[in-house]
């Protein structure tokens, strides 16, 4: 029985090697289900093993949350791309070559996330965000079309400045903790760092996050550094969507988190809580308005995955313990809900043989099942009872509107006007008098379907377990 | 445990949904569903009976593991909570009872038949919540699924706007709401309805909390200027879905308004009455000047409730005025009025939602001037129809009368109120709940005229048909409730007295003991009426001349054309229409208010050409308001959208001066 | 034995209503006849009209409905059971609690909502420009008049129409500001609703202004008579609604003896006298108005109302 | 450490500053090449006396990687780019070369202001060195902003790296140093690849956005 915290590692890796060598997708596109499922049982697995940090790995509350967040999104989204890729694959869009190079990529990219959600050392953390930025950087441009290497590049580039930013920032976390650490490996490893952090200089700690923010942020996909995420979503296939929206963002945000732990842990500093608020509100409701003028239903949904961020920096940056766990909440609900709707566009898209919002029209009526399951998930993701987005909005709002009335406010115009936006597209989409083709669409409905149930379950009833979890890292975030 | 078994109805009707979505093929599907629904309307409406009569003021609570965390779900029947559930499941049953008729003629019941339940259920969990989450999440989910009904006949695009502004403005509402409660729970999270009992806002934050409870609760049940959904999305729904929404829905915002004002927020500010009474006032006459502008028939109806509620919210206000001024016994007097007239108007509001349903379904019209002569066709509908037209113009014997009256005399009761703002703000008040009376009446005198009498304007409407015996039965049960209602007052003001006694403190003198069943607001030297003696009467003195006239004098009778001066004329072109009925009180009130403007267009001598004569109106409201709000989103996406188009460097630019300003603040950090 | 006393009484002050309601009317008529230097009907013309319509056939038009049968009836019974509640030549009426001055008014209304519906039963042009016009007339009367009722039910403590005509009957209402305002509202609502100059023209057809005439234009035999009856009750109400408001004078007591009781119908005969009189003189010596100035003249009427009610809120001195 | 090493290690720091001054100036592409591969070997010198100071011989892997792939191999296959692409006549600066270098002064300035008021304890040495990496990755910023052309925008992004270097070296004992040189190196390959690849002549976005709308039509 190997340690279930480098099997989450490990497991990847070797589905990664072996996918990059074998021929005939069905195959392969089973390996990687197959692959997933079984990193998804080991990170379960994690909930019996004790917090234990390693000086390169570590386990606790936190990282437990994003774990089996990130397997369960990823196990689930190879179930959906099985299917999809088969029908690209049919239409030709897609050559077995590349579909190879796709599916090892995709385990490349389950490594990488993985690796940085439980990389103890910051220096670790930031090469595996790095090399997840990369994958995901091949995977958008894996159609090579005009605008899918458009995309790809702009991704690229945008994302290697970021990368930048933030090397610049964990050095110069590294130079605050040395002199008091000492030099040496331990003044990057998270757990010796955040033991100190009361004691290191709180200048540098500033410059330091001030980088931080910028370059994970540039990931997390906050405006004004959100330029690549409308793109990157919209060219990409489908899965890989759905991977960005409902994973490597919040793998971005968690690394924040780290960082904004540690500095709220020092008294001196300034506190990181204003700035992410800031960002925050900005994504959300530049975001918000942004939905109105999209013609293209992806990137429609990539904008409101920004705004979403932005919903969950705002709550983090907010803290306490409500908010907290609001933002949690709404960061599971978020990416549960955003790849179901995903799973949803990319059928459709392949019935419709579009992405063109003009080109579809009264889905209810002639696909039932994906019409009223992307009704379901605008649904959810507009923030509507009873499913769960609703509760974590109803937390966010309700504990800070009487802490920052006018944030509180702003917050909900923004999600008010998104409201707005995604139903004016919605209204085309799946009411009104069919438009484009209507063949029935060969469709896997289970991961749609699974994801919107469990979010449904959670607007209703929350298990205690998770509850507590969720409250222990509530605690954590302070 | 009262709330135990309501739960329980609830949950049959929630349980009907998943039941109607495996159905929805099968043919029997309707009748299955709404049956069920009847039923657990009905027990709903039996245990919240019981609730209220049996032991008055007794509260059962109860709590579930659902909901929020570490909270859970409270649910709670008190009296208030219990009356309003009366009203939700009496609406309820018979919307159900009428859908076992009209339901069959849905072309598209998978689109309503899931949807319906989840309504009513929706409906009663609200009025049941006893914390925070459960109220907004029941709240919206109400405005979810009723928008579900809205879009149910999604072919019409109109029907589609009419959905997407209705969603929207609920939204709104629910997140106003969802700040009044974030106000009133505070950053601890105290969301349960109890702990909020305890805390004690500032003054300004419990301004605040009525303001946002205002707009909340007031953008659903449709207060002017925030009421511009409702005539789009009511008509838009299945008839007795819309009978629901403006019966019972509207009034499900009123509680709620009820139970975060009067119960959660505690003692008043003399000058929250004035804002209540300020806008209840001008919503009352907006709404019927609105109403008796249309032509469309359901559309007038829904404009109808505006000004109902707007008598409503007058009551409340007054009954928040004499709370404010310690006066509980006017206040109690207030507060019945306004609750009963909760009532009446849930009743025939639904009744003649009822009646235009079913004229929709005999003639596939709701255009009046395509209607015209139905008494004819389905006399039974039409009486029915009437006796909802005389109740809603508050005329006696009807209920529609006694809650006007009591508002009446409540405002009667007012100059006792110490500050000058209410003192001359509450006769201003009376003057406009005179005036919508009086509009009100005229407004249903065109609505009934002029679908029902005179002669058949279109071939629909000669070839109409009675409907369904399901249908009468419900709208007759509704009918004679109206009657009872009327009649009897005594008894509903005295199930109403452990609510007042609840909210402020005291409640109106026992009534039913009273000689005769009259009602005396507060003493008999002051003011008394007696429904049923005043319908004795005029039945007794109108049969008397009858048989007096017949017996003695002449019963002979002929039928001869129409006289009209001498001059008639077959065509029925040449009777009045809706809107030229509507003509003087367009000149009247329109000139100003909706900027009424009529263009003749005379021909020149020697053309062919007919003369036309184009009415055109502006509806004030929506061009200040919501048009501006609309195009400012427009142009503010519009604006913002050029950031998906730059270049690289730009984007770059961007980051760059992100990271200057950042390090600029800190550089100045002190 | 008091109660039956009391019904007695009830019951001989309804026929009386009844009974004097067309006099009130012929006399009016006489007066202006005379006024115009004509001779005209004899006093008694109008209960020989009554009888003369009842007996004859009623000619329905072909497509009238039962409600239009129904109206008539309806609208009398309105009309005499408000008529019935008002006191007249003696307070305290038996049934008097059983619907207050504002009941008395919505009985009145109903009346006019069922005219109003008549008026578009047959589907002629006529009757629908007098409905019309006559909701439209009533939108702004009605108010009024509550306004009034407002004013002096301030004023009296009361809505309940025998105290309020004990009070103004007894020495503690003085003069009054928003007494005399609500005097002038309410005469100019009387005429207002009773159709008479300058509103409407009671004694012509074939004009395009009529408005009461022309919502009856359908009714013949004894319906009409009902309801031209029923509009002769109710000028008689309005008269004795101002007489056992503002000229209180000589109502004889509840427990009145006969000789008492004797005095009071006299005295309440003179009012009507008093008031036919004055009517007429006013109404020959006026013209009537556009239809489009009523608004005016009734919102003159409104306002008024309101000023007094208005008065009263602020301060009980007025 | 006593003066002298500190002196040196400081000019080497300061020159790098300069140069990327230099750079900015430059409105040759060849001459920026040239300036650039200045920009690298100096990067080298310093990053060779760190790892001399330090008694860090990993370090000089890291100089090495800086002299041979920074100052040699890429500037020479920028160089046949820009041959093959026959761009090397123009230039195009977004805002003069007055107003940039102005910009830059404002920026150096900035960095020391923030730096600066780091507390004295953290060693002087970090602090001007982190003063000065600093300096030069804002400065490799202004340039990525401020240049259009796509080779300049690359050297930008380059010179820009090389200040992260100069902080990771400058940060003592601070591991990872040479595998993050490494990573920076490929990515850079990459990037340079791209160019060369997608044939992007004139900026990094030739797709045009009417392209973009053709297909997506998300501007009406």
């Amino acid at each position: 029985m190997i340690d279930p915290l480098t099997g989450i590692l490990f497991v990847p890796a070797v589905a990664a090697a072996v996918l990059a060598v074998l021929p005939g997708y069905r195959l392969s596109a089973n390996l990687n289900v197959v692959a997933a499922l079984l990193t998804f049982l080991i990170a379960v697995s994690l909930f019996w093993l004790p917090q234990k940090a390693g000086d390169y790995l570590l386990v606790d509350d936190l990282n437990r949350v994003f774990i089996v967040l990130t397997t369960l999104v990823s196990f689930t989204t190879s179930v959906f791309s099985a299917s999809y890729i088969g029908h690209e694959i049919e239409i030709g869009r897609l050559t077995p070559t590349y579909v190879r190079f796709y599916h090892a990529m995709y385990q490349v990219l389950m490594f990488a996330m993985n690796l940085a959600l439980v990389a103890n050392n910051i220096g670790l953390m930031w090469v595996a965000i790095e090399v997840a930025t990369l994958t995901t950087v091949l995977m958008v441009g894996i159609y090579r079309t005009h605008e899918a290497l458009e995309a790809a590049w702009k991704y690229f580039i945008l994302g290697s400045v970021g990368i930048a930013l933030a090397l610049f920032g964990t050095i110069l976390v590294y130079m605050a903790a040395r002199p008091v650490i000492g030099e040496g490996p331990y003044a990057m490893v998270w757990t010796v760092l955040v033991q100190h952090a009361a004691n290191f200089d709180p200048e540098l700690l500033n410059v330091a996050f001030v980088f931080l923010l910028l370059g994970y942020g540039t990931k997390v996909g906050l405006a004004p550094l959100h330029a690549w995420l409308p793109d990157a979503h919209a060219e990409g296939p489908t899965p890989i969507s759905a991977v960005l929206s409902g994973l490597l963002l919040n793998v971005a945000l968690y690394a924040l988190l780290r960082f904004k732990m540690l500095l709220a842990l020092n008294p001196a500093a300034i506190a990181p809580g204003p700035l992410m608020v800031t960002m925050g509100l900005i994504s959300c409701v530049f975001a918000a308005f942004m939905l109105y003028r999209r013609r293209d239903i992806k990137r429609m949904f990539a904008y409101s995955s920004i705004e979403h961020m932005g919903i969950i920096v705002f709550a983090f940056g907010m803290g306490g313990p409500l908010a907290n766990f609001a933002g949690l909440l709404h960061m599971t609900m978020h990416s549960l809900t955003k790849s179901a709707i995903f799973y949803a566009v990319g059928h459709i898209s392949q019935v419709k043989g579009t992405q063109k919002i003009a080109d579809m029209g009264g889905l209810t009526v002639t696909n039932p099942l994906l019409g009223w399951g992307l009704v379901l998930g605008v649904v959810a993701i507009a923030g509507l009872p009873p499913l769960g987005i609703f509760m974590s909005e109803f937390l966010v709002v309700s504990s800070t509107f009487a802490r920052q009335p006018w944030l509180a406010t702003i917050l909900v115009l923004g999600i008010l006007v998104a409201l707005g936006g995604l139903f004016l597209r919605l209204n085309t989409i799946a009411f009104g008098a069919p438009r484009g083709p209507t063949a029935p669409a060969e469709a896997s409905y289970v991961p749609m379907f699974a994801h919107l149930a469990i979010v449904f379950m959670a607007g209703i009833y929350m298990p205690p377990a998770i509850v507590t979890g969720f409250e222990n890292v509530a605690r954590l975030l302070g | 445990m009262m709330v135990t078994y309501a739960l329980y109805g609830v949950a049959v009707l929630l349980a009907l949904a998943p039941v109607a979505i495996v159905l929805a093929a099968s043919p029997r599907a309707s009748s299955v569903v709404y049956g069920a629904a009847l039923v657990a309307s009905l027990s709903l409406c039996v245990i919240a009976l019981a609730s209220l009569f049996g032991q008055p003021a007794a509260v059962s609570a109860t709590a579930l593991p659902l909901g929020l965390p570490w909270l859970g779900a409270h649910f709670r029947i008190d009296a208030l909570a219990a009356f309003f559930l009366i009203v939700v499941n009496l609406g309820g049953a018979a919307a159900s009872l009428y859908a076992l008729g009209y339901g069959r003629h849905e072309e598209q019941p998978q689109r309503v038949l899931p949807f319906y339940p989840a309504y009513l259920a929706a409906m009663n969990l609200v009025v049941l919540a006893d914390d925070a989450f459960s109220f907004l999440a029941a709240w919206e989910f109400m405005s979810l699924s009723s928008w579900a009904l809205v879009i149910a006949h999604h072919q019409d695009r109109e029907n589609i706007r009419a959905g997407y502004v209705y969603l929207l403005m609920a939204s709104f509402g629910t997140l106003s709401l969802l700040l009044a409660f974030g106000l009133l729970a505070g950053s601890g999270g105290k969301y349960a309805f109890e702990a909020i009992r305890q805390s004690h806002l500032s003054v300004a934050l419990a301004a605040i909390v009525l303001m946002l409870a205002m707009i909340g609760a007031g953008s659903k049940s449709g207060v002017v200027p925030l009421h511009a959904w409702l005539p789009l999305a009511h008509p838009a729904a299945p008839s007795h879905v819309s009978a629901l929404m403006s019966g019972v829905m509207t009034k499900v915002a009123v509680y709620g308004f009820i139970r975060i004002v009067f119960d959660l927020l505690g003692p008043p500010d003399w000058w929250w009455s004035m804002l209540v009474l300020g806008i209840g006032g001008i919503t009352a006459v907006m709404g019927v000047l609105y109403a008796l502008m249309q032509h469309d028939l359901k559309r007038l109806l829904a404009y109808h409730t505006v000004e109902n509620i707007g008598i409503i919210y007058i009551g409340l206000g007054l009954a928040l005025a004499f709370k404010a001024h310690g006066m509980p016994v006017a206040a109690a007097l207030a507060l019945t009025a306004g609750l009963f007239h909760v009532f009446n108007h849930s009743v025939f509001k639904s009744l003649l939602f009822f009646g235009a349903g079913s004229v929709l379904n005999a003639t596939g019209e709701r255009d009046m001037e395509h209607l015209g002569g139905l008494i004819h066709r389905m006399p039974q509908t039409a009486f029915v129809f009437l006796v909802g037209c005389v109740a809603i113009s508050a005329l006696p014997p009807l209920n529609g009368f006694v809650s006007e009256w009591l508002t009446f005399q409540a405002i009667l009761l007012s100059p006792q109120l110490p500050s000058w703002g209410l003192k001359f703000l509450v006769p201003a008040v009376g003057a406009l709940l005179a005036l919508s009376a009086a509009l009100a009446a005229a407004c249903f005198v065109k609505a009934f005229g002029v679908s029902f009498l005179g002669r058949p304007r279109t071939p629909a409407a000669t070839q109409a048909h009675e409907t369904d015996s399901n249908s009468l039965a419900a709208m007759f049960f509704l009918a004679a409730l109206c009657l009872v209602a009327g009649i009897l007052p005594g008894v509903f003001i005295d199930a109403l007295a452990p609510i007042s006694h609840a909210l402020v403190g005291a409640s109106m003198p026992h009534q039913s003991g009273l000689a005769w069943l009259t009602i005396v607001p507060i003493a008999e030297s002051r003011s008394s009426y007696n429904g049923l003696l005043v319908f004795l009467f005029v039945s007794l003195s109108g049969s008397i001349a009858a048989f007096a006239i017949h017996r003695l004098a002449s019963n002979r009778l002929r039928r001869a054309p129409a006289w009209d001066c001498g001059y008639p004329d077959p065509s029925p072109a040449t009777q009045y229409t809706a809107s030229s009925f509507a003509q003087p009180i367009r000149r009247v009130y329109g000139t100003s208010l909706f900027r009424a403007r009529e263009i003749g267009e005379m021909p020149p001598p020697g053309s062919t050409a007919p003369a036309r004569l184009v009415v055109d109106m502006h509806d004030l409201i929506w061009d200040g308001l919501y048009a501006p709000i609309a195009a400012f989103v427009g142009v503010a996406s519009e604006r913002l959208n050029v950031l998906q188009f730059l270049t690289i460097r730009r984007y770059l630019t961007l980051v760059f001066s992100a990271l200057v300003l950042l390090l600029l603040v800190l550089a100045i950090w002190p | 034995m008091a109660l039956i006393r009391n019904l007695a009484l009830q019951g001989s002050e309804m026929l009386l209503v009844l009974l004097l309601a067309p006099l009130l009317t012929g006399f009016v008529r006489k007066v202006k006849a005379r006024l115009l230097r004509r001779r005209g009907p004899p006093l008694l013309q109008p209960y020989r009209d009554l009888i003369r319509l009842m007996r004859k056939d009623v000619v329905l038009a072909e497509n009238a409905s039962w409600l239009f049968r129904l109206i008539p009836y309806i609208i009398f019974a309105g009309t005499w059971v408000a008529a019935a509640l008002v006191p007249t030549f003696r307070g305290g009426l038996l049934f008097s609690w059983s619907a207050d001055l504002i009941a008395i008014i919505a009985l009145l209304g109903s009346a006019r909502f069922f005219l109003a519906l008549a008026g578009l039963d047959v589907g002629t042009s006529f009757g629908g420009i007098g409905s019309s016009r006559e909701v439209m007339i009533a939108s702004l009367a009605e108010p009024a008049m509550l306004m009034i009722v407002f004013a002096i039910a301030l004023i009296a403590g009361s809505t309940q129409l025998s105290t309020m005509a004990a009070f103004m009957a007894s020495p503690a209402v003085g003069l009054r500001v928003s007494l005399g305002l609500g005097l002038i509202a309410l005469i100019m609502v009387a005429i207002a609703e009773n159709a008479r100059i300058p509103i409407d023209n009671p004694a012509t057809h074939l004009e395009l202004t009529m408005v009461h005439e022309a919502m009856v234009l359908e009714y013949s035999g004894r319906h009409l008579a009902l309801i031209d009856l029923s509009s002769f009750l109710k000028l008689l109400l309005y008269v004795s609604l101002i007489a056992c408001l503002f000229a209180p004078w000589g109502t004889a007591a509840p427990d009145a003896s006969l000789l008492e009781l004797l005095v009071g119908v006299a005295a309440y005969v003179a009012k009507l006298a008093v008031a036919g009189l004055l009517l007429a003189v006013f109404e020959t010596s006026i013209a009537k108005m556009r239809v489009f100035r009523v608004p005016e003249y009734l919102g003159a009427a409104l306002m008024l109302a309101l000023l007094a009610t208005l008065l009263r809120f602020v301060s009980g001195s007025f | 450490m006593h003066g002298l090493q500190f002196d040196i290690a400081h000019l080497l720091a300061g020159s790098l500053v300069l140069v990327s001054f230099m750079m900015l100036y430059q409105d040759r592409l060849y001459a920026l090449l040239n300036t650039y591969a200045l920009h690298a070997g100096v990067l080298a010198l310093s990053v060779a006396w760190q790892a001399f100071i330090q008694q860090a011989p990993h370090l000089y892997i890291t100089a090495l990687i800086a002299l041979g792939f920074k100052a040699i191999v890429i500037p020479v296959a920028l160089h046949r780019i820009i041959v093959r692409l026959g761009i090397h006549r123009q230039i195009e600066t977004v805002v003069g070369v007055g107003p940039t270098m102005l910009l830059g002064m404002g920026l150096v300035a900035l960095s020391m202001v923030v730096m600066l008021r780091v507390t004295a304890d953290a060693d002087p040495l970090a602090r001007e060195d982190l003063a000065f990496a600093l300096s030069v990755v804002l400065l490799g910023l202004l340039m990525m902003v401020t240049r259009r052309n796509a080779v300049s925008q690359v050297i930008g992004f380059m010179s820009l790296e090389n200040g992260l270097v100069l902080a990771a070296t400058g940060a003592k004992g601070m591991p990872l140093v040479v595998e993050i040189s490494v990573a920076f190196s490929v990515l850079i390959a990459f990037i340079v690849i791209g160019i060369f690849l997608f044939r992007i002549r004139e900026r990094f976005d030739t797709v045009d956005m009417q392209a973009l709308d053709r297909f997506r039509g998300e501007r009406q």
